[in-house]
């Protein structure tokens, strides 16, 4: 049996290349994919936890259930807000969309 | 003394007058003012004489034991359990013989100015201010309390600024009155700190218990160790009390106010600046001299600051040009007489006579002073109506045309000289024997002072009356301005009968000393000596004076300014206090204590604009920050804090 | 039991190498077929945890929904073709940084903390498809019909929102 | 059964309601004319404000996922109140803007969230609860659409909370590891402090903080309030605010209870840092609406030095802040909807000369700003007060003391935009306007609670009367 | 008595002046107004006359209570001693004053006169408070209306002016607060009149919170070194609000100062002493010569206020029971006396438009009532006896050379030396604008005061000559 703490590790992995794509990605979408991965890595840690420590309830599955559910609406939301913003100024690089700082 | 309602009279009629006059005066008595004043002041000085003769004359059979008596004492401001400023009246020998010197030489002076400030614009306030000073100064002589005398001590402060200021479209009246005030306020601060000093080590306020606490034996504060350069706390207190005195009484180094304060009109002088403010001083020391006789050391100071006064201003006096600033040295001169008479008790060997007669001749010279001196002044204010000028090269044998001006500025000149049978020569003549048998060298100075005064009173005299050839009619003088001269005149003339020593004893044995000897013969040769030098020098037009002046170069020049004292104030008020100080301190103020305020809003401000970088406006720095502050708050907490 | 470790180590291998290409890569349309391969990895290994359910909507919603919905919104956005900007240098190096250091971290506290044992290692009963029905819209003990009606509410939500944003009528219709 | 549902969800269930019956209105075709619709809708929200008042039950519903309490009630209507006012001044700018009906549907739904999350007794009905209140809201900041900033503001808003949330989730998702369970009774008695959980409740936190604007997390405040329309802006600095206040308080007093310790300590730091940036960032603004969102910061840092009180004063005094800041920020920021939706004007140098022309709207932001500031007689004085004698209860007076001087600091950027509406002038100045009925009972509303939420001692004590210690 | 008519009275003034119309009906009211308010002053002096004789032992008379927050502990509470007696009649004297010099404010009438309102009303609430909350409370309330006062109706730079005196004051307020909250959990109530029948409170404590309150007190009282607000915002005020300010609101810091921070902790205040009366002294000398390069006239009351004060803070320093009176005597004294000389520039500026020294010259001779009142003003500020000043000021030397330390000796005496470098450059401001000729042509034409700058210089003369010649009354009033 694979230790409970690989797994971690390889979500962990996840979530922070999910970051990584964040922090240096400067297309919108692209931002938003990263933020997939790192919500997928969560998923990652609740199935585990749920698996392998807590199996006689299913709380970590259900949570992950609805990270799902709301990650595809958060995606579509901010889809629509990129082509809104695309509209706008025509750019989807997130570093055109600085017109309000300081 | 049983009934004394009306002692209060004496102090309330004239600051009553000062409330009437000052309040409607403009407005509604205009013209009348200064008699109102008068007739004021005059019911005043009757109470006053009235006063002084039951005191004097006494009930007892002796004389010479008088008592001291408080009356109307009240709780003014009280500063705890056991110290408080009560006012009160006292009444002693030298209070009753003030408030006749005060007051008759304050009618006087109302007198004479109803003809001589007539028509003056501000005629009314001038006899307002005229009442306020002589309420201030009796208030001064019968106050029971040391802070009591403060406060009329600086009323009469005050009330002088505004008679020197009077012309105060005269820009060097203005200056002069600020000099005035602000010299005598240094002083004052003295006389505070003294004040602070002796109360809080008596306990006490009030003047009798002060000496008594001060100077009863078991408890003496002065067996305590030197605080300060060698000297107890309460000689410190003394000596604080005593520069007070000397500035108000214009001794050296805090005279240079004086001279300057002759720029107010020239009964103020009279008045003020030679009869009584001046030598509140004196009085003041007088008041405490109980306590002033304690120690070698407080009598020292009084002696010697006594002594130079009168020394250096005679000196000075010798060289001035401006007739009422020659009267001012003269004054200064006189009160450094009356200053050192008050220094010599503690030199006296011990079984020598009563050692007194230093009090004694300080007290009959301040009265004969009195009315010689306030006669000289006016003497000089009939002079200088008549010619507009202050300076004496611009007078000369005005004999014929002020006849009457130029009998009394005779009389005046040979009692200020110690003449016999003038008063001078009688309270000068206690005064030298007081220094004789104290210190020779004092006395040296003394009679040489003496012949000094002589010499440049009849300068004076010659320049004025004579020098030039008499021409003209006699002036017409208004009936109010002779007056008072005559009585003035009479009052210098045979004062010094008054029986002095006997009456200014409390409490004591009468003074056994009282007749003139042998040694009253060198001061009168002096005297005719300096007067004779004047009459050669400036009976006629001559170029005498020159050659003497240019004799005596140096000296001549040094006295001619006055030795320098005015540059050295200058030179510390102006470059130092305020360049060094103020200055500075302003500055100080506006740039670093303020700069440090406004420094702590511009340095807000620069960090403000130095970390708006981190709101870069890009979403991912942002999410970056995010993490990192994430990552710090975990790694911070986790390992450093826990 | 090897062959399951071996799984899970290939699974790994292949979601971290999908999953760093994904956002590298400086192809947008590639990387979009990056995350795809890496979430059908995941859901791979839902299955080896043997989480059924949860691994075919892992593949519905994600594979089926988001990932298609992401792909439109590149041609909408009409840059399929072009390379990506690259990243900023600065920015790559701190931000690796950061990640280095939130990894490092983050894998040490996860080392450190022994995690409890299972009193019952075996999930299969309940965790089968129509147990998570029921359970989902039970509001008894253990019921999720709360969270299911809220998440509804949600999504129509979204719904609205995705219409305002998208939608949006030509400017002269006003 | 279902009687206690629907009695414990009501405030929930009619804002549903009313949801759904502007969502039919839409769906049925014709809609009304802008005017009727608002008028409808802020009859609506009254009706719902009213309602709200009266008490239910305690109660626990489904298996502990939902809770409710008076306070909680309580809470709820202060985020009606919020709600309606901002509505109420949204008059000017929706009656020009055709989805109107559009818009009162995502913000209700966010209400609902807002309900949702505050009665939450579980980490999921708090993430689902969260996430139904944030998606809608980075929708309604660019409800602008064609403006570029709002479009930004948007697209910054949900890329900024979608990370947030992932690290929300992973930190939450740690903690399920850690402790088995997500309710909040469960976690209490499985916290021992272990560097794990604190690691877990250090993400936890920062998706709090990120919703607060507490400083690090605070970086997409800014630009999101100033690019979103006025309205939003304004729901978003005090409802959205005052709601995630509202639940921060509650996990920390009840969950995570065992580490009051540790959160102490991080809640100062990051007062501390919350009321500098804050202020350091709002004293170079020009613009009112930026400058409102650091004050709004700024205010964070102070509600976070109340919380760290512990005590039943402080969640007493955190309910009551909240309130008060309903009514003087949306004072002010109703005042700048209303000249910004008439002129379009916002920065400080057109509000020069504004006393002139509009006495009335200047006095509203004038005594808003001061009760902002804190300054007696107005509720901002009581409410910060309260907040820092709860924060100084547990003895940190240094801590105090910073929070006090920042209060100076603040002061300075209120008194600039007063100094330029009652002091300045310009050639140009904003020329008299005409206010509305409905933002008129707005300013009302507000001039009132910032005059009488103070002086009046009731209302803190009918709060503390409901309110819960650590 | 209810005291709360002091603070309901204004207020009352200020709803009345919200329906005036006319910019006269506004003037009269605000008169009679404050005119009613000395007059209820002065009842209540009468009446404290008399009710304390009968029960002389309770310390504060009239008290009444009220529950404000009662989950926190904090009261409603007012009450007055002598002390504050004496404080609310300066207050009610100086509105009067302020609200005439006012008559001739031209924009905004209404406005000035409701925030003047507001001011006083803040003045007497803080001045009743028996409560720590209530004091705080009325305490800030003062802030506001002062930078709007200074703001909107000053001269020179009068936003900077206004925004330094806010923010300072604020500074001064937020210190002050930290100390009402250390107070607050040490005696778990803001009851002032329970502390002081309680006792002190630990050493500790003491030493951590009495530099909070006495320092933020010390910033309203002018507090070396934060005193910088007093002469830009004393100078950019319109003269109405400068003389509320030096008068009144100033002495809020020296009577909070006295009354809370020395009262509460007598032993940390024995502590502290060096450093308070250090920087007493400070401030009074070095006040005093940075008056005396002023050049303009409100800069130098300004300054000179900064100087005065210090004697407050310096008889509160000493800390012995005369120095103590002395304090408050010279809080009233001061209070009085910059009124005056506020009012009294205020009138010069009005007629000349300028207050620089160098520019004015001979103004005795055509306004002499003016020129009056500024001189008695001056005269009183260089302590002259017969005038108020002199009785506060002697009474602060007498009380602190009780001292008999070396370091406090110092102090006293360069304290009194103050009073010197005080005639200075009051006698060089009086010489240089009251005397010497006539600078300017067209002053010739100018007018005296008129009657209600007359009946304002009048009533605070009154005042200063009042306690000046008699001031028995007053220090027994203090002492009750």
């Amino acid at each position: 049996m694979i230790p409970l703490h690989y797994i971690l590790f390889l979500s962990t992995a996840l979530f922070f290349i999910g970051m990584y794509g964040l922090f240096t990605r400067r297309n919108i979408i692209t931002i938003l994919m990263s933020v997939e991965l790192i919500l997928n890595s969560v998923n990652i840690n609740f199935i585990a936890f749920n698996k392998y420590l807590y199996p006689d309830r299913l709380e970590g599955l259900f949570f992950s259930l609805f990270i799902i559910a709301i990650a595809a609406a958060e995606a579509a939301v901010a889809i629509a807000i990129i082509i809104n913003l695309y509209r706008n100024i025509r750019s989807v690089d997130v570093e055109s969309a600085d017109d309000m700082k300081f | 003394m049983p009934n004394t309602a009306y002692i209060l009279l004496i102090l309330l009629l004239p600051v009553f007058g000062f409330a009437l006059l000052g309040l409607f005066g403009r407005r509604y008595t205009r013209g009348f003012s200064g008699v109102i004043g008068t007739a004021l002041l005059f019911v005043s000085t009757l109470c006053a004489l009235y006063v002084a003769y039951k005191y004097f004359s006494g009930n007892t059979g002796m004389p010479a034991l008088r008592h001291t008596y408080t009356l109307f004492e009240a709780a003014w401001l009280s500063f705890g359990p056991d110290l408080s400023i009560n006012m009160g009246v006292l009444i002693d020998p030298i209070s009753a013989m003030m408030i006749v010197v005060v007051t008759v030489i304050s009618l006087m002076v109302h007198v004479f100015s109803l003809g001589y400030m007539k028509g003056e614009e501000r005629y009314s306030t001038y006899y307002a201010f005229l009442g306020l000073f002589t309420f201030s100064m009796l208030g001064l002589v019968l106050s029971s309390n040391i802070f009591e005398t403060y406060i009329f001590w600086e009323l009469v402060g005050v009330s002088s600024f505004l008679l020197i200021g009077f012309y105060y479209d005269r820009p060097t009246a203005v200056a002069a009155a600020k000099k005035a005030f602000i010299v005598t306020r240094f002083a004052d601060l003295g006389f505070l700190i003294g004040i602070l000093i002796l109360s809080f080590q008596a306990h006490t306020l009030d003047f009798g218990r002060l000496i008594n606490n001060l100077s009863s034996f078991e408890h003496s504060p002065f067996t305590e160790p030197p605080v300060f350069l060698g000297l107890p706390l309460v000689d410190w207190g003394l000596i604080l009390v005593f520069i007070g005195g000397a500035g108000k009484s214009a001794l050296f180094p805090l005279h240079i106010w004086l001279p300057d304060a002759m720029e107010g009109p020239t009964p103020v002088s009279a008045l003020i600046h030679a009869a009584t403010m001046v030598v509140a001083g004196v009085y003041l020391v007088a008041r405490l001299y109980p306590l002033f006789t304690l120690t070698l050391d407080v009598q020292q100071v009084v002696l010697y600051v006594g002594a130079i006064s009168a020394l250096l201003a005679a000196v000075i006096a010798c060289t001035q040009t401006d007739i009422k600033r020659v009267l001012a040295y003269s004054t200064m001169s006189q009160i450094g007489y009356m200053m050192f008479a008050l220094g010599t008790y503690r030199l006296f060997p011990p079984s020598l006579v009563d050692p007194k007669i230093g009090f004694i001749g300080s007290m009959f010279h301040l009265f004969t002073h009195a009315f010689f001196k306030a006669l000289l002044f006016l003497c000089a204010g009939v002079i200088i109506h008549l010619v507009h000028s202050n300076e004496m090269k611009d007078m000369g044998g005005l004999r014929k045309q002020l006849p009457l001006a130029h009998i009394c500025f005779l009389i005046a000149c040979l009692a200020i000289s110690g003449i016999p049978p003038f008063s001078g020569f009688f309270s000068k003549e206690e005064i030298l024997s007081a220094a004789w048998r104290a210190d020779r060298f004092i006395y040296t100075i003394a009679l040489f002072t003496s012949g000094l005064t002589a010499f440049y009173m009849f300068r004076l005299y010659f320049s004025v009356f004579w020098n030039k050839p008499a021409t003209g009619h006699p002036h017409a003088q208004p009936l109010v301005e002779s007056i008072p001269l005559v009585i003035l005149a009479i009052g210098a003339a045979f004062a010094g009968f008054i029986p002095f020593s006997h009456l200014l004893i409390v409490g004591g044995h009468p003074s056994v000393h009282s007749s003139i000897g042998l040694n009253a013969v060198p001061p009168v040769l002096i005297a005719l000596l300096g007067i004779g030098i004047a009459a050669w020098l400036y009976y006629k037009q001559s170029d005498r004076p020159q050659k003497a002046a240019a004799a005596f170069r140096g000296l001549y020049t040094a006295a001619y300014h006055k030795f320098y004292i005015d540059e050295l104030y200058l030179f510390v008020t102006k470059k130092i206090i305020f360049n060094c100080i103020g200055r500075p301190a302003a500055w100080i103020d506006r740039n670093i204590v303020d700069g440090l305020m406004n420094g702590l809003a511009t340095a807000t401000a620069r960090i403000s604009a130095t970390i708006k970088g981190i709101q870069s406006g890009r979403v991912q720095d942002y999410a970056w920050f995010f993490f990192v502050g994430i990552a710090g708050l975990a790694i911070l907490f986790i390992y450093i804090v826990k | 039991m090897i062959g399951s470790e071996l799984v899970f180590y290939i699974l790994s291998a292949f979601i971290l190498v999908t999953g760093g290409l994904a956002v590298t890569t400086r192809k947008i349309f590639r990387s979009a077929i990056w995350l795809l391969f890496c979430l059908t990895g995941i859901a791979g290994l839902y299955f080896w945890l043997g989480m059924l359910f949860i691994a075919a909507v892992q593949i519905v919603v994600y594979v089926g929904g988001v990932v298609v919905l992401i792909i439109f919104s590149i041609f909408l956005t009409q840059q399929a073709g072009k390379d990506l900007p690259p990243p900023i240098r600065s920015r790559a190096i701190l931000s690796a940084l950061a990640v280095c250091i939130g990894f490092v971290l983050t894998c040490i506290l996860l080392r450190q903390h022994s995690f409890g044992v299972a009193t019952n290692p075996d999930l299969a009963d309940h965790a089968s498809i129509a147990a998570i029905g029921t359970q989902l819209l039970d509001t008894s003990e253990h019921g999720y019909a709360l969270p299911f009606e809220v998440i509804s509410l949600l999504l129509l939500a979204a719904l609205i929102a995705c219409i305002v944003l998208a939608i949006r009528s030509k400017p002269e219709e006003k | 059964m279902l009687n206690g549902i629907i009695i414990s969800l009501r405030q929930e269930l009619i804002v549903t309601v009313i949801l759904f019956l502007l969502l039919f209105i839409k769906v049925a075709g014709n809609e009304p004319r802008p005017g009727v619709i608002l008028n409808l809708i802020n009859i609506l929200l009254t009706i719902n404000l009213v309602l709200g008042f009266f008490p239910g039950p305690d109660a626990a519903l489904f298996n502990g996922m939902f809770h409710t309490d008076r306070l909680i009630v309580l809470e709820k209507n202060i985020l009606n109140l919020g709600t309606l006012i901002v509505s109420l001044q949204a008059y000017d700018w929706l009656k020009a803007h055709r989805q109107l009906l559009e818009f009162y549907m995502l913000l209700l739904a966010t209400l609902t969230g807002f309900f949702f999350m505050i009665s939450a007794g579980n980490l999921l009905m708090f993430y689902l609860g969260l996430e139904l209140s944030t998606i809608p809201l980075t929708a309604l900041s660019g409800f602008d659409l064609e403006k570029r900033q709002s479009s930004e503001a948007s697209m910054k808003f949900i890329i900024s909370s979608a990370f947030s949330s992932a690290l929300l989730l992973f930190g939450i998702s740690l903690l399920y590891g850690a402790t088995g369970t997500l309710g909040f009774e469960g976690i209490v008695h499985k916290l021992d402090g272990s560097a794990f959980q604190l690691f877990a409740f250090i993400l936890i936190l920062s998706g709090f903080a990120f919703k607060v604007a507490a400083v690090p997390f605070h970086l997409w405040t800014a630009d999101v309030y100033e690019g979103s329309p006025v309205p939003v802006t304004a729901y978003l600095s005090v409802i959205s605010k005052g709601a995630v206040f509202f639940i921060l308080v509650q996990t920390l007093y009840t969950a995570f209870k065992p580490l009051v310790g540790d959160w102490q300590k991080i809640l100062i730091l990051l007062s501390v840092l919350t009321m500098l940036t804050g202020n350091l960032f709002a004293l170079r603004q020009n613009k009112l609406k930026r400058l409102l969102a650091f004050s709004s910061i700024t205010q964070s840092g102070f509600i976070l030095a109340g919380i760290i009180g512990a005590s039943r004063a402080a969640d007493a005094s955190v309910v009551y802040f909240v309130l008060i800041y309903i009514f003087s920020n949306l004072g002010a920021f109703g005042v700048v909807a209303l000249i910004s939706a008439q002129t379009g004007r916002e920065t400080i140098d057109d509000y020069r000369g504004l006393y002139a022309g509009n006495p009335m709207l200047s006095w509203v932001m004038a005594i808003s700003l001061f009760s902002l500031a804190g300054i007696p007689p107005t509720a901002g004085f009581f409410g910060k007060f309260f907040l820092l004698m709860a924060g100084a209860g547990k003895g940190n007076y240094i801590f105090i003391t910073i929070a006090a001087l920042n209060m100076v600091i603040s002061l300075y950027y209120y008194l600039r935009v007063i100094k330029a509406i009652f002091m300045d002038t310009q050639p140009a100045p904003i020329g008299k306007l005409t206010i509305p009925l409905l933002p008129n009972i707005a300013f009302l509303i507000c001039l009132t609670g910032i005059c009488v939420a103070g002086v009046m001692g009731w209302v803190y004590d009918y709060i503390y009367s409901l309110s819960i210690g650590l | 008595m209810n005291l709360s008519l002091l603070i309901i009275l204004p207020l009352l003034i200020v709803l009345v002046l919200l329906f005036c119309r006319r910019q006269s009906q506004v003037r009269w009211v605000s008169f009679i107004g404050v005119t009613v308010q000395l007059i209820l002053s002065l009842v209540l002096l009468t009446l404290y006359w008399r009710e304390h004789s009968v029960h002389g032992a309770t310390r504060f008379l009239f008290e009444s209570r009220q529950s404000w927050f009662p989950a926190l502990n904090i009261q409603y509470h007012v009450g007055v001693d002598g002390i504050s007696v004496a404080m609310i009649l300066l207050t009610a004297l100086v509105m009067v004053g302020a609200v005439l010099v006012s008559w001739s404010i031209g924009t905004q009438v209404k406005e000035f006169f409701v925030l003047l309102l507001l001011l006083s009303a803040g003045a007497y609430g803080f001045f009743i408070s028996l409560d720590l909350f209530t004091l705080f409370f009325f305490l800030e309330v003062s802030v506001i209306p002062k930078f709007l006062l200074i703001g909107i109706w000053g001269s020179g730079p009068k936003e900077y002016a206004a925004m330094k005196l806010a923010l300072m004051l604020m500074a001064g307020s937020a210190l002050t607060f930290v100390g009402v909250l250390g107070v607050y959990y040490q005696a778990h109530s803001f009851d002032l009149a329970r502390m002081f029948s309680e006792g002190a409170m630990p050493l500790s404590v003491q030493r951590f919170f009495f530099p909070f309150l006495f320092v933020g007190f010390g910033i309203f009282s002018a507090l070396f070194p934060f005193h910088t607000w007093v002469p830009d915002g004393h100078s950019s005020a319109p003269t109405a609000a400068s003389m509320f300010l030096a008068g009144i609101s100033m002495k809020l810091g020296g009577y909070g100062c006295l009354r809370v921070a020395i009262a509460l902790m007598p032993d940390a205040a024995r502590e502290y002493s060096p450093v308070i009366v250090t920087l007493a002294t400070i401030g009074i000398v070095y006040g005093a010569f940075a008056t005396m390069m002023q050049k303009d006239l409100k800069y130098i009351n300004a300054y000179s206020s900064v100087s005065h004060c210090g004697f407050i803070l310096l008889g509160a320093g000493m800390l012995t029971p005369t120095a103590l009176t002395g304090a408050y005597l010279q809080m009233i004294s001061h209070g009085l006396m910059t009124a005056l000389f506020f009012a009294a520039i205020g009138m010069i500026y009005d007629r000349t438009h300028t207050r620089l020294v160098e520019r004015l010259g001979g103004l005795q001779k055509i306004m002499p009532f003016i020129a009056t009142i500024f001189v008695i003003a001056g005269l009183c500020s260089l302590g002259l006896p017969g005038l108020s000043g002199f009785v506060a000021e002697m009474t602060v030397f007498m009380g602190s050379w009780q001292r008999s330390a070396s370091g406090y000796r110092l102090a006293t005496i360069l304290s009194c030396a103050s009073i010197v470098v005080t005639a200075v450059y009051i006698l060089r401001a009086t010489g240089q604008t009251l005397m010497g000729p006539v600078k300017d042509p067209q002053y010739n034409s100018l007018t005296d005061a008129k009657w209600n700058e007359r009946l304002t210089g009048i009533l605070l003369v009154t005042g200063i000559l009042v306690i000046g010649t008699a001031p028995f009354w007053l220090t027994e009033l203090i002492n009750k």
